[in-house]
């Protein structure tokens, strides 16, 4: 066998490490390894490629191992230190980040493919659609991912940002883009013969379009709704790797941008609805970033609210025997997991069954809340998903609401609201409620929360970490 | 047979594997999944070894440099990223009153 | 490129494929995915159709003859058999005293 | 874009239909649109493929057209006539003989095309190999599955056939097979020219002993499983389709058959782990035909069993609130599906809350359950898997058990018996418990059923249907 075959086979194999490495990642006690499997492919897969440039008649020069080693431990040591550093809350930013750097260098690699064979005098039709398509997606995903990343920061506003000249400048753009294509395509088949430096030039002005395209896409969305923005945008990097891997006939690149390409649109979907909004709608924008709005005293309804003290709160939780912890976004928000594990080691030291039921879409992206509550160590046994965990607030004395507002809204179940249609915990079905949060605030579909005008329901109004601090001093006293 | 159907057809069993293995995630793993995936493209960095083999000229030099160092941010960041938060799904003994240890 | 590293990719990924589609089903509809997946092999009647074009003795005109209807009967009998199954699984509206009908 | 280009995409569409149609099978909603969308991929599959042979320079020779319109015609006629005419209970003797023919069209396909080019004088190493595989898979299936369809018919005895010679004859036969492999593979690397003639025979050679190990392979092992049997059968089949596709570099061929290669594996160890055994384990044989095995009278744990009449069974079921169905494979024997949706529907008339405990290994086929109640148009809504069922069991006054035995053993639940591990229905924990069957008979297992000693069950003794009959007479006379 020769050796191209065998570094076909080394790529072939680091594919398919990279599916089985998704497939462990169906389950907690596998997903680590899955991730680990998947790394090891993507070694292979690199050193197979390095091997194969060694092997090549014409060898590697020493610019081209320069740039190889160099580029490589710039990067790498920027992924690693930042991968590394930042808060386990900020992930979805970070990971926001590096899918701007695999869009931008997908995109660079069919500029600089594009410019070798415009040089060489030899562009194929089929090709020169495949380049293109790869600068367009990889350019919008760039400063798209980027922009994303800075409205989580807070680096930018998270609220949606809509200029009266947004909608026409994208339509503008975007008929850039399309007649660059149509330009480069004619050139390519011969129809319209254009000097390789002009076919380079256009090339370079559908970049920069794409990139202003990839602005004005992302401004009207609000920040809330990024999390499903930066997935679509991953999913985007696949399908431009794959189209990279057509433009330098890569099986392995195809394959894999293929799969996350694929794979990356359906959590997509399956995050979008879960919160029960269409992808289309969100990338309208204009929604989301609402959040804090105050709901008019007394809640919907009109029935009042019945303010509760962190005293007997702790009576309440330390003689019940089951107790549902719900938390939401709010506690995310207060930094509270810690606070909220300790006090459950509490109860269950006086005997008290705790568990913790988490929403698909509580807090602003999917697992957020498994991502914080296991970064607090609670065990992950105690954590229950939602159709597992509705059953048993009919049984349970106490359900604890930390800083979660939509996903508990019995307004979900009647049609005619904004959340119509989006599956609860049931909390309501509990002996007794209790809500931890600031204020009457409104969570982030901007409605009003009848919950808490509940007859059951006592609202302790406080940041979710210091009214936790409170109701642990006061469970130590009893 | 033309060129183009090979890449083709990989690239449609690619989409089929790729929509068949994610509908099978549970919504809690969402985030590391989308880390997971998004390593997955790091895989870009092979393209840009093969363009750096290639270059032979300043830009081209330039270019083949920014997209080896985004590549390999995108897949050691990924993985690195991916890890840490999967990390954290470990399983404890469910010990109501278990000591700190160690 | 090697000629056999096409169908080579090509047969891992339909395998992956394979693997995912099926790990889903309900034990319920292991019947019928069964199957389903019996007539799915009856497209080697597309492979009998390219021997019978290319046969010309007397014994590759029997074995094309035979593959034929082998394969035909594997891919007819196998979709209606499926269907037949399926088309017991229709629901019906939960009356609990329904007078019967027609 | 040419025609072999317009083919293959044909094909590949088609391709993409089987897993669209497979995937569609998930549920028993889309499961019939699933099976028309394979059936209609199949159809451009091979009207493209009809295409592109007429579209050859050298056209289709009369002959070419009489083979694959009256082959195609008589197959056709075949699998219709049988397709629609077998009961639905013979359903897997029937998918085994549509096994069978499709692994003997994969090896035919291999042979002819091996006979053709040996007399050409090219066979290469690659392609003899895939050759070999073909023949050998497609044979082994060919008789494979028609002996497991014998079995399950009754032609031939469903007990366990284990002569003292069938383990030594595997082994030189297997060895046959290998010694002919290395023969072909060295003649087409020219180590070792052979006469076309001798090649050919050689390969005849491989396929007789192919042949023989196939029933060699299935006769050992019990009719009760040949279900798994046939689901690994038919994962062979696959397989030699795809080598089929191999040989004749046919895409389409290699993508249908790996694709049902994997599935069907994967389908064979759901199976074997449905009713907790390994593949390997049932391949070995010598199991599963003791059923009616008579237990010691009392039953296990020394307990004493309770009679019961129809007329004190039916008094129970018509005022209790709700019943669960338990139906085994005495059910399917007893061809009682219709009359226990009478029962149902009389004491549905009555108030009484009906639903079907479906265990997933009830009968002898998977899913042997839905198909039968399915068949007396039992509303699908009232099928119950067992993990939904389970926590029902406490909540509800009778289990109606009929003709199911292992599925229900409470000894699962402890190791050290041949059932341990396999998960039960919960029959044990309804208030009360009517079991029908003939007499204190063994199931599959060949265990007895601590179960029928519980003081809360009375015994019906009965055929499912008489005793059925029966209860139904009695519910109406009330
Ligand atoms: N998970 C995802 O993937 C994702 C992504 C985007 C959008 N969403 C959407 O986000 C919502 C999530 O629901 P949710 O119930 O978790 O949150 P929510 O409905 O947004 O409500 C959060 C609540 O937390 C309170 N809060 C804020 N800061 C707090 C603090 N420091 N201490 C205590 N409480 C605080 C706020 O009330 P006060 O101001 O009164 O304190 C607010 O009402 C859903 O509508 C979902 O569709 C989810
Ligand atoms: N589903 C599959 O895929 C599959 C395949 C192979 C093996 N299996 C195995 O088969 C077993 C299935 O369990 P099961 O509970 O359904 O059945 P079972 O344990 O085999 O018991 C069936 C019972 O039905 C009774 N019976 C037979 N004919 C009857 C009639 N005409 N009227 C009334 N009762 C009759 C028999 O007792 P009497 O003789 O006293 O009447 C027998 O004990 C499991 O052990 C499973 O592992 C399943």
């Amino acid at each position: 066998m020769d050796i191209s075959s065998l570094v076909y086979l080394a790529q072939l194999g680091g594919a398919v490490c990279f599916v089985l490495g998704l497939r462990f990642m169906n389950s907690p006690a596998t997903a680590r390894n899955g991730n680990l499997l998947s790394a090891g492919g993507m070694a292979v897969a690199v050193f197979a490629t390095l091997g194969s440039l060694i092997a090549r008649d014409e060898g590697m020069s020493g610019a081209a191992w320069a740039i190889i080693i160099v580029g490589f431990g710039v990067g790498a040591t920027a992924g690693l230190i930042t991968g590394r550093t930042v808060p386990i809350t900020a992930m979805p930013q970070l990971v926001s980040i590096f899918n701007a750097v695999g869009g931008g260098a997908a995109a660079l690699v069919a500029v600089e493919d594009f410019i070798t064979r415009t040089n060489a005098g030899s562009p194929v039709v089929s090709t020169t659609a495949f380049t293109v398509l790869d600068v367009v997606i990889g350019s919008v995903t760039f400063t798209g991912s980027i922009l994303a990343s800075a409205k989580l920061m807070g680096v930018i506003s998270g609220k949606p940002i809509i200029f009266p000249w947004t909608r026409p400048l994208t339509f503008i753009v975007a008929a850039a883009v399309v007649a660059g294509t149509v330009l480069l395509m004619l050139n390519a088949g011969g129809a319209v013969p254009l000097e390789p430096a002009v076919a380079i030039i256009i090339l370079g002005a559908i970049l920069a379009a794409a990139l202003m395209l990839g602005i004005t896409m992302v401004l009207p969305i609000g920040g809330a709704d990024m999390p499903v923005v930066i997935s679509l945008l991953n999913a985007f990097t696949g399908t431009a790797v794959a189209m990279a891997g057509f433009v330098l006939e890569s099986p392995v690149l195809i394959i894999s941008g293929a799969l996350v390409g694929a794979s990356g649109a359906i959590l997509t979907k399956l995050m979008a609805d879960a919160m029960n909004r269409s992808i289309v709608n969100i990338m309208i924008g204009g929604f989301g970033g609402g959040e804090g709005t105050v709901g008019a005293a007394g809640g919907a309804g009109g029935g009042s609210v019945r303010s509760i003290g962190a005293d007997d709160v702790a009576i309440q939780l330390a003689y019940a025997s089951s107790v549902i912890v719900v938390p939401g976004y709010g506690l995310a928000v207060a930094q509270a997991q810690h606070a909220v594990r300790e006090l459950a080691e509490l109860l269950e030291e006086r005997g008290v069954d705790v568990v913790y039921a988490i929403h698909p879409v509580a807090g602003r992206m999917p697992g957020h809340m498994n991502v914080l509550l296991a970064e607090a160590n609670v065990p992950y046994p105690q954590l229950r998903e939602m159709d597992e965990v509705n059953p048993e607030f009919d049984r349970c004395d106490v359900a604890l609401v930390i800083g979660a507002n939509d996903v508990t809204n019995p307004a979900a179940r009647r049609p005619g609201s904004p959340v119509s249609g989006m599956p609860i915990l049931n909390v309501d079905h509990a002996k007794s409620i209790v809500v931890i949060k600031r204020s009457m605030g409104r969570g982030y579909a901007g409605i009003d929360n009848e919950l808490y005008a509940n007859p059951k329901t006592g609202m302790l109004f406080a940041d979710a970490k210091a009214g936790l601090a409170e109701l642990i001093a006061a469970v130590k006293a009893l | 047979m033309n060129d183009l159907l090979f890449p083709l057809t990989i690239f449609v069993l690619a989409v089929l594997v790729g929509v068949e293995v994610i509908s099978k995630v549970p919504a809690t793993l969402h985030t590391p999944l989308m880390s997971g995936a998004n390593s997955i493209h790091g895989i870009v960095v092979v393209g840009a070894m093969i363009i750096a083999a290639e270059a032979n000229d300043p830009l081209g030099y330039l270019i083949a440099f920014v997209a080896m160092a985004f590549g390999a941010m995108n897949v050691v960041g990924g993985y690195v990223v991916t890890d840490r938060m999967l990390q954290m799904f470990k399983k404890k003994p469910a010990a109501p009153r278990a000591e700190p240890k160690a």
